[in-house]
């Protein structure tokens, strides 16, 4: 199935292992071992990913989240390059990436907490070996090659992976990272998914050339990738984490995705883009693809399905409750952790505030 | 007189100005198709084309040093950061170019350029997106700062910002966007006999006891305080320019109620406040019976939205600041 | 007791700091081979490898963006922003992840970074090279921010800013790199029962009319003035601290004195002596017989080095302020 | 002659239309029709460039500059790409490109004023089609697409070059630069001196591979050109202006060349580079092969070089009692041009600095 989106990029790119129709295809540079747990598993987590994706996304529209940013429609990508990684490795994903956090072992509460606004952040990063999900465009790029240099003075065997979207390729800071990381031959992946849109802009409003062709210019190889195939993102992300473990430096990953909701719940995309676009991804659907393969192979049956269709509606019910029952925090938390170290200024604004509200016999007025 | 709210105001004197001189161009991060994430460019590229409303890649350091380029070539590029939190990877040539290019070239190469920035909490919004970094733009020599706080004046200043030789860094109060007010369409903002000068501060209530000295979004706070207020009168004062301060109309006031609170959503340390309080004091020393006071967000990180409002300088704060005030 | 410059008492601090604790690194432009422009870290490289002490490519931004990875990975990046004027490409990330990440993962990260930075003029250098661009930082929650004004202060201090678990934004005044000073290497710079407590401020010099508060470059030229005056005894403060402020040490002497003189090289307004003087008013209102006084660069860039003398606060510009604080 | 520099890039590089022994060769994508009385006048622009250049460090060591940034071996780079420009076209140089600012007619005075400290600017931009000197490394590269980008708007046949060093294309503008550049198909020529040096930094400390192959992972071709070959670097930035005309969008030209000095005055190179480095560029001396050339070619003779030399002496001595006439600025002219409209703080300020400093009977102390 070879056909030109909307954009004029040609599909399928360069790397695709199944298609669309759910058919195993080889490529002569990458191929990959999954036994049939893998692939359930993998679909598994997709599945599971969609409906925690789903259910933030209705419970933005209850009101109980502030904000919510879908990777519907990425689910490949993320849980793809997210399972390649190794338990050692380390991830840097955006606010988007659900699947990535998900594959991180972060549950779906400490995915939402950030966009309920009970915190800035939402897991222990250190722990799950995966750092907050940034949101300032590109500025995570620099702290995975950063981390990168770091595990090469250990001389420690593990990867990072830098996560950014198709719009944050025209920042400078990610750019810069693809300085660092080929002038120190970093061991970082970084993974772009291209969902084609960044809010309203699209594709060729950052990069009038496929993205994957900027890494030669720094040094590095670039490799373009199905992005809606789950089988072919993990073959990809694998082999460049390996080339890192190797010693031989970056890689960059052109996930070739589509954002299949708003850029946001804030966000209108009627406002710039057309219907048809969306429904020629539809087709090409991450999930469904999979399921296809896996039926068609008689992998799995429709046992497994209704299955896994039960455990995602029992983790939909998870985190209906649990988001309502997070924890408000205290006005004075605001305090906590701004330095690690005593700060006696804010010692007294801390005292103040609850001081001050404590003079009131019922709640403040804003 | 017709009612509406700040962003249609906004969008309302944008047009304006870009009829009004050609060279006004509109360029930013999803302004074009999208009208810009709060819509203040609704409709302005279709009406206007994309030469004139240019969606821009997603640079800030980009943004607004091609704008200093387009400058250079006579344009008057209008350009929007998306948040406040956003503005910082374009510090440098803010600070480095924008602000300086007029100096170093002794006159030769004017900078009008209009950097708007929706700023401020209370929306609710995840990290970043609810800052205040004026005073960062306000200690930076060249630059001027501006900041409307109702329709009326959204619709004028952002004309008079965009005719304005100098760089203007213009911080829009995005929580009072859907704000409505009366806005006077006839008045012509360019015209001196007509509009007020945008670099004075206004008088937006008058009182006896104690001036309240605030901008942007904390002026409608600190207007529902004065009414609110039982024991004191209170004296509002929009400052509206932040750079340079109109300490005349503001020491006017103070040396008529003797008493000062600056109230501001940004940091409370080297904040708008600590400048207006040592300016103030300075001048008005005799004037004085209390010490300038400041009601300002805490020295900490904008929190989550969840905590937020106790981060904000609420009614209560600032009629507490004023109690104090009455105290001395 | 060693008689060294401050530069050397810095090259000699931080090699202490590396020898006591091997997760400390040196990041930045040309300080390895060449020992950076100032000669800070010469000789560094060549002791410690080129793993300890990391030539960067040009882009601050990218150093610090990475600094902030090496952190995470749990070194202690000290950093080297060649001159004042271009730390501003590093702006974002120090703003939105240096000062934030702490907090915004509730104590999980530390970023015990330090970011060095010569700052401040007087040494006839071209455009860029002569900023204070203090206030910035010291505006910024989540960062500290400190100066050293003499070989001893600088020799304990840096050790101290790279111990700290908070990071650090470490204003080196350039133009004293070259004076000299006695330093005691055998103070234990990380055992508070050796090493005075790098967040108070000091008073360097008593006197009983007048407090001049000062930091960094100025420190010098305000012992100086304090010396030459003839009317007035002059206690002057060194702040050393610029965030947090020690407003408990300054009190204390303007309750005694009764007037305060803040002097720095920054433009004036929303500079450090706007939040020093807007906070010992409110504190010292009573005590006060003169309002606080301000001695800064003018709100104007940094001019060219034939007019520097005319911007920055020398001897005169501080005793005329001491005799306008004492006509009160 | 191909030779492997020190730090292990072939030379020559891609484009080469001048030996270093003064051969002419051609080259199948770059050729340039230059006269005799262009040639002499191309090697007379850069002799009397060299003269300044080493006037001004002579200045520098009396006292007489605060600093100076030499050109030294990078005049056929500067004067080649400055002369390939039309009248019309705008340059924006950095603080180390005089044969730019020559060619585009500011006088030596003018280029030493900055570094004198009698202003930050020292000519007027509008009028001589040239930016002032950009001291922030890569700041002026978006000023240039900027410019371009109205340009483009105005329709008007004009195309912009933008001047910077290796070291500057690791920083974010630089490469944001590309970026707009790309996107608006921008009239625009990025014009890399690869010098080899970022003050102490070998070229491979900001790339590991060529710098002209950025490029092309940003959507327009690089070139890489012999910098100290004024022909070829004329022809290869003559093509590239004509093409940015014609609205085939930018290019980014490599000028492989050599910083002879030090970075500055300030600089002491012998703490990180050998000698004989120096040693093995002084053979590709971009004068001395122009005036083989010229000489063999029997486009000029002895009276022509004499001459040129004795223009230089000339203009050395109006350099250097020019530069020591040069009127002191007052101190309250700091306060000019701040703000094009008036500002009550800043004459405030003034005021006061005036009625301060006339208060003193003799001159201020500090
Ligand atoms: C520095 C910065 N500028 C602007 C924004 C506002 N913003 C948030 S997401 C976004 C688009 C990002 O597009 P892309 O990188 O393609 O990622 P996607 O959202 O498509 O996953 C923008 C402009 C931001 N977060 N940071
Ligand atoms: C943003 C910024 N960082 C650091 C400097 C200090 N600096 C001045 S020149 C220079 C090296 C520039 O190297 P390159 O770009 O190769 O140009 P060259 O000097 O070799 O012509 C540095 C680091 C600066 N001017 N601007
Ligand atoms: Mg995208
Ligand atoms: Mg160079």
């Amino acid at each position: 199935m070879a056909a030109v989106s909307p954009d004029g990029l040609r599909y399928p790119p360069a790397v695709q292992l199944l298609t669309p129709e759910g058919e195993r295809v080889s490529h002569p540079d990458y191929s990959i071992d999954l036994s049939e747990t893998d692939l359930r598993g993998l679909y598994r987590d997709m599945v599971l990913v969609r409906r925690i994706d789903a259910e933030a996304t209705a419970l933005q529209r209850q009101g109980e989240l502030g904000l919510w940013a879908s990777c519907l429609g990425q689910e490949a990508a993320q849980v793809g390059s997210g399972r390649a990684l190794r338990a050692d490795d380390y991830a840097f994903p955006t606010y988007r990436d659900h699947g990535v956090t998900w594959s991180r072992g972060i549950s779906p509460l400490e995915m939402l907490a950030m966009y309920r606004g009970v915190t800035n952040g939402g897991w222990n990063p250190t722990e799950k070996r995966c750092a907050l999900a940034t949101i300032v465009i590109g500025n995570q790029a620099l702290h995975a090659v950063g981390y990168a240099m770091g595990v090469q003075l250990d001389g420690a065997d593990v990867a990072t992976i830098a996560y950014f979207g198709d719009g944050a390729t025209a920042e400078g800071d990610v750019n810069e990272a693809f300085v660092f990381a080929a002038v120190y031959n970093a061991p970082v992946v970084f993974f772009c998914q291209n969902n084609q849109w960044a809010i309203s802009q699209p594709r060729d409003r950052q990069s009038r050339v496929p993205i994957y062709e900027r890494a030669a210019g720094f040094g590095f190889p670039g490799v373009q990738v199905d992005g809606n195939d789950i089988v072919a993102v993990m073959a990809v992300t694998r082999a460049a984490l390996d080339r890192a473990r190797n010693g031989d430096g970056p890689t960059l990953i052109e996930a070739f995705t589509y954002r299949m909701s708003a850029h946001t719940t804030s966000d209108d995309p009627t406002r710039y883009r057309h219907a048809d676009e969306l429904e020629v991804w539809r087709l090409r659907d991450p999930i469904e693809r999979l399921k296809v393969h896996l039926a068609r192979q008689g992998m799995a049956d429709r046992n497994f399905f209704d299955q896994v269709d039960r455990e995602a509606e029992d983790l939909a019910v998870h985190v209906r409750e649990g988001a309502r029952a997070m924890p408000e925090p205290a006005g004075e938390t605001m305090f906590d952790n701004v330095y690690a170290e005593p700060h006696a200024l804010l010692d007294q604004q801390r005292a103040a505030l609850v001081e001050f509200e404590a003079s009131f016999a019922d709640e403040v007025h804003t | 007189m017709t009612t509406m709210t700040m962003a249609k105001a906004l969008n309302v004197g944008l047009r304006r100005a870009m009829e009004s001189d050609s060279r006004v161009l509109l360029f930013g991060e999803d302004i074009g198709r999208l009208g810009g994430v709060f819509r203040i460019t609704d409709g302005l590229q279709k009406d206007f084309g994309e030469h004139r409303v240019m969606d821009a890649p997603l640079a800030e350091s980009g943004i607004v040093g091609t704008a200093v380029g387009l400058a250079m070539r006579g344009y008057r590029p209008v350009v929007e950061i998306q948040f406040d939190g956003f503005v910082y990877p374009a510090f440098d040539q803010i600070v480095s170019q924008v602000a300086k290019l007029h100096r170093r070239s002794e006159g030769m190469l004017a900078m009008p350029i209009v950097i708007r920035i929706p700023f401020g909490g209370g929306i609710g919004a995840v990290e970043h997106h609810s800052e205040s970094p004026e005073a960062y733009f306000a200690h930076t020599a060249g630059l001027r700062v501006l900041s409307p706080s109702d329709p009326q004046a959204a619709y004028l200043t952002i004309q008079q910002a965009i005719a304005c030789q100098d760089p203007v860094v213009y911080f829009e109060p995005k929580r009072r966007y859907w704000d409505k007010g009366d806005v006077d369409e006839a008045v012509d903002a360019l015209d001196p006999s007509q509009a007020p000068d945008p670099w004075r501060a206004r008088i937006v209530r008058r009182g006896s006891d104690v001036t309240v000295a605030c901008y942007g979004p904390m002026v409608r706070t600190c207007l529902e305080a004065a009414t609110a207020s039982a024991d004191a009168s209170i004296e509002v004062v929009d400052l509206q320019s932040l750079s340079p301060l109109d300490i005349d109309t503001l020491a006017e006031s103070v040396e008529r109620t003797g008493r000062l609170v600056v109230v501001h959503e940004a940091a409370g340390s080297l904040g708008l406040g600590a400048e207006v309080a040592a300016r103030i004091t300075e001048r008005c020393f005799f004037a004085l019976e209390a010490p300038v006071l400041r009601v300002t967000g805490y020295d900490v990180p904008y929190p989550p939205s969840r905590v937020e409002e106790h981060f904000l300088p609420g009614l209560d704060r600032v009629l507490d600041a004023v109690d104090r005030a009455m105290e001395y």
